[in-house]
């Protein structure tokens, strides 16, 4: 195999390395709550590509048995995917309601002046 | 009639996850607090009576396999109960149950009114999550579970009464997440692989592919996510915060059961679907494991001892104590999974019953700052007396069940000639008595500030100082009579290393 | 170079039209927050990223190649959903035979994670039906 | 966006659409691509767009508060309840194939209903969390 079909043929997990790598980044190091779960999207989303990439067939076609076709898609990581949308979904309705709720209570979703806020509070305790 | 019986019996596995999954949103649609609290607390006297069930059968009987929706593993989603996980379901369901009476004057307190149907539909969906974990032969229905028993305890802990609660919640939530996601990860990767997600069926096929890179990985990302979700030192970062600021009865359901179902899907993973001589040989795990767990141990020790809030101090406690379990298992023999599983069964009901005497103070004084808990043995003597009894069992004193654990550990670590570590864990119960002697002095020696609500607080009510001295009665006769505890534990370890000892 | 995975496809076209609009209002309700140009503390989280990169990586490498037939993945218990299923099941959809059939169970708990969050979110910020008491944490 | 007609005229021919193409996504998943979870959330949006128009007041008094967290439970009630019955007709739980006369109808029969259950789930909490975020 030459090198550039060897690239090629590993394409999308280049791909899901680089956004794992992204999303992991925005997540631990971006300050702003919000931007946190953007960075949690885009780690899964990162594992949404990986699981669909390993359930391609050379030559298939969705799975939707019709008699034309021989060959299909392997069904299960797409299944598997769906579930996986789904709770990233879920899991971001619900960080995003969390994010509100401490703007509201701290006036602010960056991670510094929450601390410095709770610091303040401390002391005064 | 009898025929009916054994079917029920037959769909036991299913109806332990299925019966607290139906009482969630029967709880919604109920929204009244005490019916709803009602109806949460007779689920879990179910699922403990189910579990007990399931535990008597698979110690009878050997394993229990149920096929959900009829289809046959590896094709459909398997349910696998063996010793292992029943033990764990008892545990789960048994903390549950203790944990609930006690949760409604507590939760009247600490939660607004609107929302306490809603939080004993999260607390159903939690021990739906976490007994689905525990119940479950398929590596991915684990994460579904896990995500459910994840997201409910994330909706628990904000309800806290400080706004410092909804910063550890989505803290936690955003560590959870990653964990999660790692440990979807380490499944797709293992699913490439072997074409597989049920665990036997991994665990048969796993051998012709282990020395690949890609399974190597794969070990490595469960090995970190599920890390992650029980607060191994270096990563229990979202831990401390989450318990301390979390409802009191939220903290110690969860810390009971939360962590101790993920201590067990890495028993799982590192012995049901890896093998212990992959775990060990191929990945080193002991040479990783033994640093990790004794720095944990000694490191969380030492910084409980200087905190000023009481739920924090038991907080890094149970970080130290997770670092036991993970000695435990790092240790690799029987003798030492038999410790792990039992300090996983014992500090359940330590910690639980520490927590729910802090509860009890919070409700009748709203601090348990050590500062503020002067006096406070005087004013109220049971509570106190509890915790106490308690503290004595996380120190581990003879003729209660934190010093069979120890005692286990002690042996293990022994076996191995490895006298430092054994050292290291009688120093580091004397660590536990400094940081629980610390509570102790401030409630027994030091005077209340005259006018203050400590120097008026009454004893808390009969239905949280039951379940608490229930406990503390679990704690020193299951420390005498060791029989039912040490011979399950070392049934299971059995299994889990699959030898004779 | 496609994928055929039209039911992922048309979730996440689904997805991107009903909750994307919630996420857009979630943010508008925060906006007024500004981001700060923070560089401090860059360095460890750049560590952490770029080994779990390099670490994935290694384990991808060695995974059979995109869409090669012949790996594990296709050859186990899949064949048995794409062969058997128009006779256990009798539709056409495969993807639809796995999530409600083989798999309901996952999707039982997947619709149980879906309800999950929504009760988190009813708690955490939905309308009550008292008006909010005093001295309540909002 | 309340006071120009031809928005407002629009969106109520668009809105019946796109709530009839969620109907048909959730009861065509067998044969096409679709199920529960996509109509759910196609539903949950055309009540959005309606939100989003004519205000989520006028939403609310079409579906109000109550029956949308109502029927978010009821839907996986439903779900697991169908379970429960494939136990009491004498299989496993979620076995649809004893549910009807052949194991296929059972199974037809089955899906469709947790189809359903699903659906009620997906589309009640998109329309929960547009009220929640909403709310100020």
């Amino acid at each position: 195999m030459s090198l550039l079909s060897e690239i090629f043929a590993y394409f999308n997990y280049w791909v899901v390395v680089i956004l794992i790598m992204l999303g992991m980044y925005v997540v631990m190091a971006n300050p702003n709550l919000v931007k946190k779960v953007i960075g949690l999207n885009i780690f899964q989303t990162a594992v949404f590509i990986f699981y669909i990439s390993m359930g391609e067939i050379e030559g298939g076609t969705a799975p939707i048995l019709d008699d034309a076709f021989t060959r299909y898609a392997n069904p299960l990581p797409h299944v598997l995917i769906l579930t996986a949308i789904v709770v990233g979904v879920a899991t971001t309705a619900l960080a995003l309601a969390l994010a509100v709720r401490i703007y509201r209570a701290y006036e602010s979703v960056e991670e510094d002046e929450i601390d410095a806020e709770d610091a303040r509070a401390e002391v005064q305790e | 009639m009898i025929a009916q019986s054994l079917q029920v019996g037959a769909h036991l596995p299913a109806l332990q996850v299925v019966v607290p999954l139906l009482a969630a949103p029967v709880c919604a649609l109920i929204q009244r607090p005490r019916v709803a609290w009602a109806t949460a607390l007779a689920v879990s006297v179910l699922a403990l009576l189910m579990s007990s069930a399931l535990l008597e059968r698979t110690l009878v009987a050997g394993p229990i396999s149920y096929a959900l929706g009829g289809w046959a593993a590896p094709w459909g989603i398997e349910y696998r109960v063996d010793t292992v996980n029943a033990f764990v379901l008892l545990i789960v369901s048994l903390i549950s149950t203790l944990v609930l009476p006690f949760a409604r004057d507590s939760v009247e307190q600490e939660v607004r009114a609107d929302r306490i149907g809603l939080f004993y539909t999260a607390w159903m969906l939690c021990l739906t999550g976490l007994l689905g974990i525990a119940i479950t032969g398929d590596a991915f229905n684990v994460f579904v579970f896990l995500e459910i028993s994840s997201l409910s305890s994330y909706v628990l802990i904000s309800l806290g009464s400080e706004r410092r609660a909804l910063v550890a919640a989505f803290r936690y939530l955003v560590m959870g997440t990653v964990g999660a996601t790692f440990i979807l990860i380490g499944v797709g990767l293992l699913y490439t692989m072997t074409g597989t997600l049920n665990m036997m069926d991994l665990a048969e096929r796993i051998g012709a592919v282990e020395d690949t890179r890609a399974v190597k990985v794969a070990f490595v990302f469960l090995t970190v996510g599920i890390a992650i979700k029980m607060a191994l030192f270096p990563l229990h970062a979202w831990l401390p915060n989450a318990y301390t600021y979390a409802p009191s009865a939220v903290t110690a359901f969860l810390a009971g059961s939360a962590t101790k179902v993920a201590v067990y899907v890495w028993l799982r993973f590192f012995f049901t679907v890896f093998g212990a001589d992959y775990a060990i040989e191929s990945m080193s795990m002991m040479l990783l494991m033994l640093p990790l767990a004794l720095s944990g141990i000694v490191i969380a020790s030492l910084v409980a001892v200087f905190q000023n809030d009481a739920k924090r101090l038991l907080a890094y406690s149970s970080v130290a104590q997770i670092g036991y379990m993970a000695l435990g298992i790092g240790l690799f023999s029987t003798t030492g999974l038999t410790a792990a599983i039992v300090h996983l069964f014992n500090h359940a009901i330590i910690k639980t019953v520490l927590f729910m005497a802090l509860g009890c103070i919070l409700l009748r004084t709203g601090s348990v700052r050590i500062a503020s808990l002067a006096g406070i043995g005087r004013r109220m003597p049971w509570t106190m007396a509890a915790f106490v009894f308690g503290a004595m069992s996380l120190v581990g004193v003879p003729l209660t069940v934190g010093f069979i654990s120890k005692w286990y550990l002690l042996l293990a670590a022994l076996e191995f000639g490895w006298w430092p570590v054994a050292a290291l864990v009688v120093a580091t119960s004397l660590l536990a008595a400094v940081y629980c002697g610390r509570v102790v002095e401030a409630a027994y020696f030091r005077d209340p500030q005259p006018g203050s609500i400590q120097a008026h607080a009454r004893e808390a009510p009969l239905t949280m100082l039951v379940p608490v001295w229930i406990l503390i009665a679990a704690n020193i006769y299951l420390g005498i009579d060791t029989d039912l505890t040490v011979d399950v534990a070392r049934r299971a370890a059995v299994i889990l290393i699959g030898a004779v000892p | 170079m496609t994928l055929d995975a039209v039911d992922v496809a048309f979730t996440e076209a689904a997805v991107g039209a009903g909750i994307a609009t919630i996420l857009m209002l979630a943010t508008l309700a925060i906006t007024s927050a500004r981001q700060k140009p923070s560089e401090k503390r860059a360095l460890a989280p750049m560590l952490a990223a770029v080994a779990t990169g390099l670490v994935l990586a290694y384990g991808l490498a060695d995974l059979p190649p995109f869409a090669d037939p012949e790996a594990p993945a296709h050859r186990h218990v899949a064949p048995r959903y794409l062969n058997e299923s128009a006779k256990e099941i009798g539709i056409p959809n495969v993807v639809t035979s796995v999530l409600a059939s083989y798999r309901g169970y996952d999707t039982l708990g997947e619709v149980t994670v879906i309800f999950t969050a929504g009760v988190g979110v009813l708690v955490l910020i939905g309308r009550t039906r008292h008006r909010r008491r005093e001295n309540d944490d909002e | 966006m309340r006071h120009h007609i031809i928005v407002r005229v629009s969106t109520r021919i668009l809105v019946a659409f796109i709530l009839l193409f969620a109907l048909y996504v959730q009861f065509h998943g067998d044969f096409g691509p679709g199920g529960g979870f996509q109509a759910g959330v196609i539903f949950g949006a055309g009540c959005i767009l309606y939100g989003l128009v004519f205000g989520v007041d006028a939403l609310r008094v079409v579906i109000p508060d109550a029956i949308v967290r109502s029927i978010a439970a009821l839907g996986v009630l439903l779900f697991a309840g169908v379970g429960v019955v494939a136990i009491l007709a004498g299989g496993n739980f979620l076995d649809y194939s004893v549910l009807g006369q052949t194991p296929t109808a059972g199974q037809h029969l089955g899906i469709i209903l947790i189809e359903l259950g699903v659906g009620m789930t997906v589309a009640s909490v998109v329309i929960l969390l547009y009220y929640a975020f909403t709310n100020r």
